[in-house]
């Protein structure tokens, strides 16, 4: 197994000459596509680090959806390129920056290669709890998410909420209410509606399939809300659907559903298991899978809404 | 070397080059890759301590790696502020500079 | 018969690299991006399609094997559309 | 660590807002400001009844969610200090609520409207983000309260849309970010040294190691950037100015707080095996400059709005002294006394400030300090308030500030620090100057166009801001008692 090392060594240079590119290029736009191909490239040192749910939601989240913000975002800037940008600075800050960095690379760097061992672990804590009583998954990542750490997951939705009235309240007043500009202005190319029209499909039963297979296999709530977001972003980019109006109830719905359905669960676990965020015993499973399935909903709709952006245009 | 070595490494040198962005590139959108450079070593610094806390059968420690996936949402959603509030700074204005003396002038000048 | 098995795996997979190898010389020595794309296309098509085919046999089961398939269908799907795109995003901008 | 009685209302003190912000953002913009208003009183009952339950056991009080106790699951802990901020926060933000109420109406004929929706709903979500920091025991979960106190601030600040907030935002949102990046790697490494984020489990575990120094540079570096403690102060005057006034006295009163507030909780409780002298000197130090620098810049300023935020950026040094004070063997309950009522002292203050300012910026139609000759005749309450107000900032008696310095100035005596008195006296100065050029154009003789009328309702909302900044003065002994409920008394074998 002489192979696979070497092929680790590889990948490991790759993503940090990719990154160095990243902050080196002249060029906006060179920079922005160097960042997706390193979210790609992520991914994979997520599988060689034995995390195919982090490679999924990264492969979906940090290369795919950011990859397509950040795109649009660098051409729109690229459009504008009398925009006036700040000078860069003085030699010296960059050496005191680059000394900086420097050291705190290497602090971290030594730090990591020194980190105890045995390494201390809640593997074993969280087996116990899992094949108890507690929450009966399969996929101990799940089983973090949605019943031991529930409280900070219910609150990263909120988060994404907030996330995307900061994203619309950036728009005009006058525009309130309406949608999202189309993510892409002129027609679409043939090739991009077939594209669509074969993936989006496919995609979304991927994604419901991640999703359902999430409680005891690599997948959940996150990773397939994220794909099935990407395919909704697919279909925008084809024209085949557009961004909804930011006032449509429908829409509101949809994004509170989530966190909504989790508060009103974990509220209930006060009656029904005598504590708050605690799922009784013989329904644990059914409840968490029933909490995933509204926040599939919830992330597939707020990330391409984090996309589009503001509200453009008139409200009526 | 194994994994996760290399993976600490790629990490820190990461952070390194994401913090050297951040502070010395002018333009605010090349600042927001930058971060989302620091953040990705971030997450990998827990990858490691994931998968060196193997134990019980498991190939990797699942808290720390649910932590990631927290954390990769939360910096998308970062991301896509950051976009929103830049283009609408850049389409404002014709400006995308942070440098406060590009923003103070005007206003200070009407004050005597 | 696992002998056998096995030989075909390494040819196929190995036949496999030889078309990524020979797409990836493409890419960095043809002169401009509508050759290099046709390079890229061909290769890593047929490339990941005998990679799929030698591994297909080794697969646990039937529905693993179909999921190798379908792996290699999206990428074909995407790869034709995308190398489409670009092809026609180059020649509006010769024009 | 099994739960309390009653700490069932330590996750309902964060659920409540956070259910307001999900039900606003489906119900859309009349409801949102509705349903703000309506739980101001709801939080602090609550906020009242955590502090009276702690008050009444004399300890921390405890919920662990989900019945699953640390390191696997995540707690809740109530102490004195966390108690005493989650009031202040459920008179503050109800204060700023109420003085927004006319400018943040959804207008007539629209049945939402952009302003109006985003901030009550963001309004809620920085109660909800410091509710949760005041309590939380868990590192990650107080990074997820840290991100959603970002996420609810950085669209306040360009709430009214023009470029100069745009950048102000984005300055502070890459500040912010960076601040959170910083502590989530530290939160990393701790975890990967230790196997759990509890704050009291990691607090009786930690040994200094280099990973922990480490950790707590890294960790400690970020909550300064979002703390805006000098030199990473520069996002903090422009976002905090150019925000509207009813915000600005929620960012400026609260939200730099609640990174301070776990800055706190790092050293004194997660932290409390390190050798502090090293680390206290370093922040008191800055604090120290930027108690000087802070108050000199704001000596300088031509519009008011832009001096009370600078005076923030001195105000915020002060609090870094009780990392020296507090940590010295002798006199540490008086340096974190003093600590606190000065948290407390400029919260109210420097809210009734930004509120004030905002009423005479609407009833002048600018806030440029040169052109206010007269102003005081016309707007005697407002200038009330902010004369008030600089008393505290100054630290003179009768007032929440002077009890906080006059107990800075004894812990200082009392372990010998005297050096630390320097920026006290020296910045209480200074900050006299700049209140000095508020009032003395004001009350000189001139006449003011009053453009609008000011609200008595909202002026009267500032008085009573600035009121409690300086009934702290009058703090009974059993106050001091009370935010020492659950200090770790071996945090840097502080007495």
């Amino acid at each position: 197994m002489s192979v696979l090392p070497a092929l680790d060594v590889g990948l490991a240079l790759l993503v940090v000459g990719v990154a160095a590119w990243t902050i080196a290029a002249r060029n906006l736009f060179a920079s922005v596509v160097g960042y997706v191909a390193y979210g790609l490239l992520l991914a994979l040192v997520w599988v060689r680090l034995y995390a195919p749910d982090v490679a999924l939601t990264e492969a979906a989240v940090g290369g795919g959806v950011t990859g397509v913000l950040l795109v649009t975002a660098g051409k729109r800037l690229d459009a504008l390129a009398s925009a006036e940008v700040g000078v860069p600075p003085g030699r010296a800050l960059k050496i005191l920056a680059g000394a900086l960095a420097a050291l705190v690379a290497g602090a971290l760097a030594w730090v990591v290669l020194t980190l105890p061992s045995p390494a201390p672990s809640l593997a074993p804590a969280a087996a116990e709890a899992a094949a108890g009583p507690g929450a009966g998954l399969g996929n101990p990542i799940t089983a973090v998410l949605i019943s031991y750490r529930s409280f900070d997951t219910m609150l990263e939705k909120v988060v994404l909420i907030l996330a995307v009235l900061g994203v619309w309240s950036v728009g005009a007043d006058a525009a309130w209410g309406a949608a999202p500009a189309p993510l892409r202005k002129v027609r679409p190319d043939g090739a991009m509606i077939l594209l669509a029209q074969f993936l989006a499909p496919v995609g979304l039963l991927i994604g419901v399939h991640i999703f359902w297979v999430g409680a005891d296999a690599p997948g959940g709530a996150f990773q397939g809300g994220a794909l099935l977001a990407a395919m909704g972003m697919v279909a925008m980019m084809a024209r085949l659907a557009e961004p909804p109006r930011i006032d449509s109830r429908k829409l509101r719905l949809a994004l509170v559903a989530g966190p909504a359905v989790f508060l009103i669960v974990g509220v209930a676990g006060l009656a029904l298991a005598d504590n708050l965020f605690a799922y009784p015993q013989n329904f644990a499973k059914p409840l968490i899978l029933f909490i995933e399935a509204f926040m599939v909903l919830s992330i597939a709709v707020a990330l391409p809404m984090l996309v589009c952006g503001p509200p453009n245009g008139s409200p009526k | 070397m194994t994994p996760p070595i290399l993976a600490g490494l790629v990490g820190a040198a990461l952070v390194g080059f994401g913090l050297y962005g951040l502070i010395c590139d002018p333009h605010p959108l090349r600042k927001l890759l930058a971060f989302n450079l620091v953040g990705s070593g971030v997450f990998l610094v827990f990858g490691i301590v994931a998968r060196r806390g193997a134990a019980a059968g498991f190939a990797f420690d699942p808290v720390p790696q649910a932590m990631v996936i927290t954390g990769i949402v939360v910096a998308f959603a970062a991301s896509a502020l950051a976009v929103a509030l830049i283009l609408r700074l850049a389409a404002a204005s014709g400006k995308v500079t942070l440098d406060p003396r590009a923003w103070t002038k005007r206003d200070d000048g009407g004050a005597r | 018969m696992s002998a056998l098995i096995d030989l075909f795996s390494v040819a196929a997979i190995g036949a496999g690299l030889f078309f990524f190898f020979a797409g990836t010389v493409g890419l960095l020595r043809f002169p401009d991006s509508l050759t290099r794309l046709h390079a890229l296309s061909k290769a890593d098509n047929l490339g990941l399609g005998l990679v799929v085919l030698g591994l297909i046999p080794r697969a646990e089961n039937p529905l693993a094997a179909l999921k190798l398939l379908v792996v290699w269908a999206l990428v074909l799907l995407s790869g034709a559309s995308t190398a489409q795109l670009i092809g026609r995003a180059l020649r509006r901008g010769r024009k | 660590m099994t739960a309390s009685p009653g700490g069932a209302l330590l996750v309902f003190a964060v659920l409540t807002p956070v259910a307001g912000i999900l039900l606003s953002f489906a119900l859309g913009g009349r409801a949102a400001e509705r349903i703000t208003l309506a739980l101001a009183p709801i939080g602090l009952a609550l906020a009242g009844f955590i502090a009276f339950l702690v008050a009444r056991s004399g300890a921390p009080l405890v919920y662990v969610i989900g019945g699953l106790p640390p390191p696997l699951g995540i707690a809740l802990r109530a102490d004195g200090a966390s108690a005493t901020m989650m009031v202040a926060a459920a008179l503050i933000v109800p204060a700023a609520a109420f003085y927004a109420r006319a400018k943040f109406a959804t207008p007539d004929g629209v049945a939402e409207s952009r302003g109006a929706l985003t901030f009550w709903i963001m309004l809620q979500a920085i109660w909800a983000a410091l509710n949760l920091i005041f309590l939380g025991a868990d590192l990650f979960n107080l990074y997820v309260a840290l991100e959603l106190l970002t996420f609810a601030a950085v669209p306040l600040v360009c709430i009214d849309g023009r470029p100069e907030t745009l950048a102000a935002a984005l300055r502070y949102l890459l500040f912010a970010l960076f601040g959170s990046i910083s502590y989530l790697l530290g939160v990393a490494l701790l975890y990967g040294g230790y196997g759990t984020l509890d704050i009291v489990l990691l607090g009786e575990r930690i040994a200094a190691t280099p990973l922990v120094w480490t950790a707590a540079a890294l960790m400690t570096a970020g909550l300064l950037a979002k703390t805006a403690l000098f030199p990473l102060h520069i996002w903090l005057p422009p976002a905090h100015a150019n925000a509207p006034a009813a915000a600005s006295a929620v960012l400026s009163g609260l939200v730099v707080k609640g990174s301070f507030f776990l800055t706190l909780r790092l050293w004194f409780y997660v932290l409390p095996a390190l050798p502090m002298a090293a680390p206290a000197a370093i922040l008191g130090t800055l604090g120290g400059c930027a108690a000087l620098f802070g108050s000199i810049l704001a000596l300088r300023q031509p519009r008011l709005k832009l001096l009370v935020a600078y005076s923030t950026v001195a105000q915020i040094g002060y609090l870094f002294l009780v990392f020296p004070l507090a940590s010295a063997p002798a006199g540490g309950a008086l340096g974190w006394s003093g600590g606190f009522v000065q948290v407390l002292a400029h919260a109210f203050a420097k809210a009734a400030m930004f509120l004030s300012a905002g009423v005479l910026a609407e009833a002048l139609g600018h806030d440029r300090i040169a052109h206010f000759s007269g102003a005081a005749r016309a707007l005697p309450l407002t200038f009330l308030t902010l004369g008030l107000g600089g008393l505290s900032l100054m630290g003179l008696p009768p007032s929440g500030g002077f009890e906080a310095k006059w107990l800075m100035l004894r812990a200082c005596a009392a372990s010998g620090q005297w050096i630390w008195a320097v920026p006290i006296l020296g910045g209480g100065l200074l900050a006299g100057g700049y209140v000095y050029r508020i009032l003395a154009p004001a009350l000189a003789d001139g006449v003011v166009e009053v453009k609008a009328r000011p609200q008595l309702s909202r002026e009267l909302v500032a008085l009573g801001l600035v009121g409690v900044a300086l009934a702290l003065a009058f703090a009974p002994e059993g106050f001091f008692e009370f935010i020492q409920i659950g200090r770790p008394l071996a945090g840097g074998g502080a007495s």
